[in-house]
């Protein structure tokens, strides 16, 4: 095992399969030779060359359609965006052309591309560089989406997405790059589509995802020194949602919580709600709560934003909540 | 807008062309245009419905542009897609029931008129969104020099899609990586009701070229082998050097925008002065003047292909329509057992 | 009462406005010259001139911007996307500018300006141009969203739009431009965020909004004749929501099926799931229901479209689901 | 890149200028350079956080743009903007206390450095995502158009927003309705880490200006004055004619792209050669050589300037943060009765 940063993971994933199939190539701004703005192709450029280590200019459209366009002739693109945030301007690429040329050609071309990239507050950026963009992709049929958390599922999942034949959006956190973990030496993939228990439990069924997972951790532990077991689930993949494993969990224990990154008007976190209310609703002993962002933009203060954040406590309080404790 | 005078002699690029070939474009023009009259007669019965985009009066640039391309080169277009299909190859009767929305179309029935896509016969799209196939070509091209597959993208847009950023982005990419892409601006002077002086701050489409470090060419469209002519050279430097090309073609569309567009824009005699100078009955009068060709000899072929389309009505209105479960594929590829 | 069509009334609605706000301007593609795509701004033009009735080359990005930057002068602009598909080329001036800049400038600054034309399906127009956008601008905090199906409703609620001092949202549809009905001679504003119960009933609510207002008033009849007594409330304003007329409605019949044009995966509707069954849960007698689009892009083809369409059948089967019939 | 020769003489603008305006600019220049490396000094100890982009090098540019403006001009510019607002005449106590993100700042501490507003003092934003103002901006000056309010609209934008799609429509659609807008490239020959070649096809930027339809004029940056007589021209074109104009600043960043870049892409000599034409130590020479001032003059003035800047770090941290409840304000305007 090694002891890796997500970052790390992140660039393991991508070296490997580079190494393996030819025609996998990374694009985007500052991936070559500033080796990543957050690092996460530190090397890259070196091991591989400016043919598949592609810096771009600032053209998110540009770049997007370019490793949609490529895609197509049978290439298999990398496309970082710097954040999410930078993706609102290649919406388009990604509604119209991404997730829907494999239906609209009839099957005639496919898109086998992923576009990876830190989602959601970091840390005092300011409203336009703290959103999470879950709820806005999850949304869209004809992609799969991806949040990771840990090292391990970083590099198994980015390696599968890779590999997947379908358009992949795959989501980290700036928080999140240096957070460290046990990766295999030994190569491994982790399935698109399977949550993973992070903590089992009885008496809560705690549902989340990237950012929040830590903090979610954090929360079952306050949970557990106040008697109450609450069970973790990571989705780790937000299109398609893991239905079973969410609903086996929440028929244990009757009584679900879900937190995340990200407003909560709509998006994962409803959608979580409704199929729970659907498929587990005789078990259901108390209604499903979300902690999630305020519903505003984001302020840069560090306290304002702090608040906007779900906590540790937040959580802790509606696993008690939904308890009737 | 400058109008064509209608006395100017025959082009010179078509007069100088072979019999044969003269023929074979006529007649493949021809086809473009039965096809588009036979499409608008079936909309109006009510068998094709959404949006149908006629590409009439344009036909010699599809033809000219097929004639100019080698086997693995790629057509990209917009939503006025017919006449690249048809010119590539592809089969009339799946064009037609592509429009009827049925399972024999070209892709199905799921795309209708704004997204043919017929891959084995080189046509990549079909787009609909103004402009964001523009970097998609670039990406095609890209690929190209990055497999060394020797194939140029040659991708179409209209004078309504220069201002878009999309477009603009796609060129600065190709421009800055050398990418073995041809850009064509089908500039028909219109942009559904709005004539190019409303939405350009320059008559010259061309002049954009210089800000993405590309080659240019400009002109009036008089015919296929003049389009032939014009976009070989481009092909060449895509193909030998992996240098892009933006190319504007001056030409004119006879119908409304769509369907649903009376066209009432239009200025006087504007419409006339262009059908005088239409690339099909010029080919028409040199096979005839030049070739010898009799009127009945032209008309019999034209009677051949409105059977033809004739026949594509009826195998569109005859065909199926797609199983209702058909709408839940191709939206998701399964991931293979050794991924 | 004057009996008018959609359209019309949208067009009495900006053109009262401009007679009485100077500084209320329209702008879009074909908006000027040619009356609009979909003859919404039929005369106005020649009423008001090329400096008010603003026509614009294809840049939705560009327009919407200027719209932005004019309406921070203290402008009203009314911008016409000629469809809602268009605007996803726009995502970023909506999401990072429209709903943020009075906020990200401490106030300084706001932003009036209506964005307004046909959103979701009409006939056959294929998956690029057969889109919601409920979702994803109702995710959005700073917005306001507002969505019409009757000449009443559009002409009180859009000249409520031009005159909010906030962006608005404004969903109209190509399927019911030529839908007619009462309009009063003398003027009148709707209120954003109020719902408006369409069909009063006992047994059952049912929540729905834009095209699928005639729909299910369609469904409630069928019901009717089985029956089943069904509230429809059309909720007119799907950001803020009318939180109170949904529970108040669903504590009276304990069922609730929600009907709409949009995919399923998060959205209006799940948002709608998560509030009700966390204010009304004790009051549910059955998990509330959804209605919607297939989770597809959509297909040109007259069958498969009508398919994924929600019709007045599958909302009446929701319907007797609820009621366990 | 051509790199500055160390040894060139003074400029003529700068030696030209009068005494009391040199000193006035020399001191402004050193306002924001000082409040720079101040922010700089509490970045490092944790006081702000986030990005934060120093304009340090640039300064002349939004000196002279400032001497070039009437009353109600406005600046719309980039995330790098500390120096707009400090030339604006932005307080510098609110300019640092929104940095530490404090209820005393520019913006009550919702915007941070990137997102700068000040419409007292003329500036329009402040906006973080690359090319998206540019249409703002346009906005700006279109509503100046409609209203006849006589002003013009100023928008920054650097080198590598060049490329992007909103700059490319917001451009377009300046140049077709003739608004009353001046484009400013300010080309510090990096975006980010990223060198102008590689970024953009072609090395003039004004080579786009031809496409817009609109003006344009392209020069090394040397001193305010220089800025404020080269701007002066776009701005009588754009107040008295309503035209548009693209200009290009070739400059150059002392420091990072943003403080966790340690910048080694920069090539050899690099730095200390455009050190040496900084416009702040040619205006130090100019007021020593040629208006006679001595160098204690200037150090004094220097003191005071680092004074008030301090003054602004202890404004800054000794303010407290926000009212936790003004997180949920300035997001919807409640709706006036009468409406
Ligand atoms: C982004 C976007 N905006 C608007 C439209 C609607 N639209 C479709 S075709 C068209 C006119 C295009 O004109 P032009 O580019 O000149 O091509 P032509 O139709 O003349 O071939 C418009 C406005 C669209 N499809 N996409
Ligand atoms: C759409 C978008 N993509 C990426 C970024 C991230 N980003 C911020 S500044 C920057 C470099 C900009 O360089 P330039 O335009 O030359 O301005 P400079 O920083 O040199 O002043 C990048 C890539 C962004 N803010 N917005
Ligand atoms: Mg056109
Ligand atoms: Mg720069």
């Amino acid at each position: 095992m090694a002891n890796l940063q997500i970052r790390e993971a992140i660039r393991d994933a991508m070296r490997e399969e580079m190494e393996r199939d030819e025609r996998v190539f990374l694009m985007g701004e500052e991936v070559g030779h500033y080796q990543g703005a957050y690092k996460c192709s530190q090397g890259l450029l070196e091991q591989f060359g400016a043919k598949r280590v592609v810096d771009t200019p600032i053209t998110e459209t540009g770049f997007s359609g370019v490793g949609i366009g490529a895609a197509m002739v049978g290439l298999r693109p990398i496309i970082e965006f710097m954040t999410f945030n930078f993706s609102a301007v290649a919406f388009d690429q990604i509604l119209n052309n991404a997730s829907k040329i494999h239906h609209m050609t009839g099957g005639q071309f496919s898109v086998p591309i992923v576009f990876r990239g830190p989602n959601a507050a970091a840390h005092m950026l300011g409203s336009t560089h703290s959103q999470a963009f879950d709820g806005i992709y999850a949304h869209i049929p004809g992609l799969k989406v991806v949040s990771v958390a840990t090292p391990y599922d970083a590099k198994g999942l980015l390696k599968s997405a890779i590999r997947d034949p379908n358009p992949v959006i795959f989501f980290e956190s700036e928080l999140m790059y240096a957070v460290r973990g046990e990766v295999p030496e030994e190569e491994y993939l982790i399935p698109i589509g399977e949550a993973d228990i992070k903590r089992p439990g009885e008496q809560v069924t705690l549902i989340t995802w990237g950012q929040s997972v830590p903090t979610s951790l954090e929360a079952a532990k306050l949970a557990e020194a106040d008697g109450l077991d609450v069970e973790v689930i990571d989705l780790r993949t937000l299109r398609p949602l893991d239905e079973a494993a969410v609903i086996h969990s929440v028929k244990k224990t009757n009584r679900a919580v879900i937190a995340y990154h990200g407003w909560p008007y709509g998006g994962v976190g409803a959608e979580l709600v409704d199929r729970i209310q659907r498929m587990a609703f005789d078990w259901l002993d108390a209604p499903v709560e979300r902690v999630c962002y305020d519903d505003i933009p984001f302020s840069y203060a560090e306290n304002l934003e702090h608040l906007s954040i779900p906590q540790p406590e937040d959580i802790y309080a509606a696993c008690r909540k939904v308890a009737y404790r | 807008m400058e109008i064509p005078d209608k006395n100017a002699p025959l082009p010179e690029t078509l007069t100088s062309a072979g019999k044969d070939e003269t023929l074979k474009a006529f007649r493949e023009m021809l086809r473009i245009r039965r096809f588009e009259e036979t499409a608008a007669r079936a909309y109006t019965r009510g068998k094709i419905s959404g949006f149908l985009h006629l590409y009439i009066g344009q036909e010699a640039i599809a033809v000219g542009v097929k004639l100019a391309m080698q086997a693995n080169d790629r057509v990209v277009g917009t939503y006025r897609d017919h006449g690249y299909a048809l010119a590539q190859g592809s089969d009339a009767n799946a064009c037609m029931a592509e429009l009827f929305g049925k399972a024999t179309g070209l892709v199905g029935g799921v795309g209708g008129s704004m997204h043919y896509f017929d891959r084995p016969n080189g046509l990549w799209g079909g787009y609909a969104i103004i402009g964001n196939h523009v970097p998609v070509a670039a990406g095609h091209a890209f690929a190209s020099k990055y497999l060394g597959d020797d194939a140029v993208t040659m991708c179409f847009l209209g004078d309504g899609a220069v201002g878009i950023g999309p477009t603009h982005e796609g060129m600065t990419l190709a421009g800055l990586w050398d990418l073995p892409v041809i850009y064509i601006v089908e500039n028909n002077r219109y942009s559904m009701g709005t004539p190019l002086e409303r939405t350009l701050p320059t008559e010259d489409i061309t002049a954009r070229a210089a800000g993405y470090g590309m080659a240019r060419d400009r002109f009036e469209l008089t015919d296929p082998f003049q389009v032939r002519e014009r976009i070989g050279a481009a092909m060449k430097r895509a193909r030998e050097e992996s240098q892009p090309t933006l190319i504007e073609i001056l030409t004119y569309r006879f119908r409304g925008h769509s369907m649903s567009d009376p066209a009432k824009y239009r200025a006087k005699g504007e419409l006339e002065a262009f059908r005088s100078r239409d690339a099909i009955e010029l080919s028409r009068r040199v096979l005839m003047e030049q070739h010898g060709m009799s009127e009945d000899e032209l008309d019999a072929i034209d009677d051949e292909v409105i059977e033809e389309m004739d026949a594509a009505y009826t195998f569109a209105d005859e065909s199926p329509q797609p199983d209702p479960e058909h709408r839940f594929k191709n939206i998701m590829i399964p991931v293979p057992e050794e991924a």
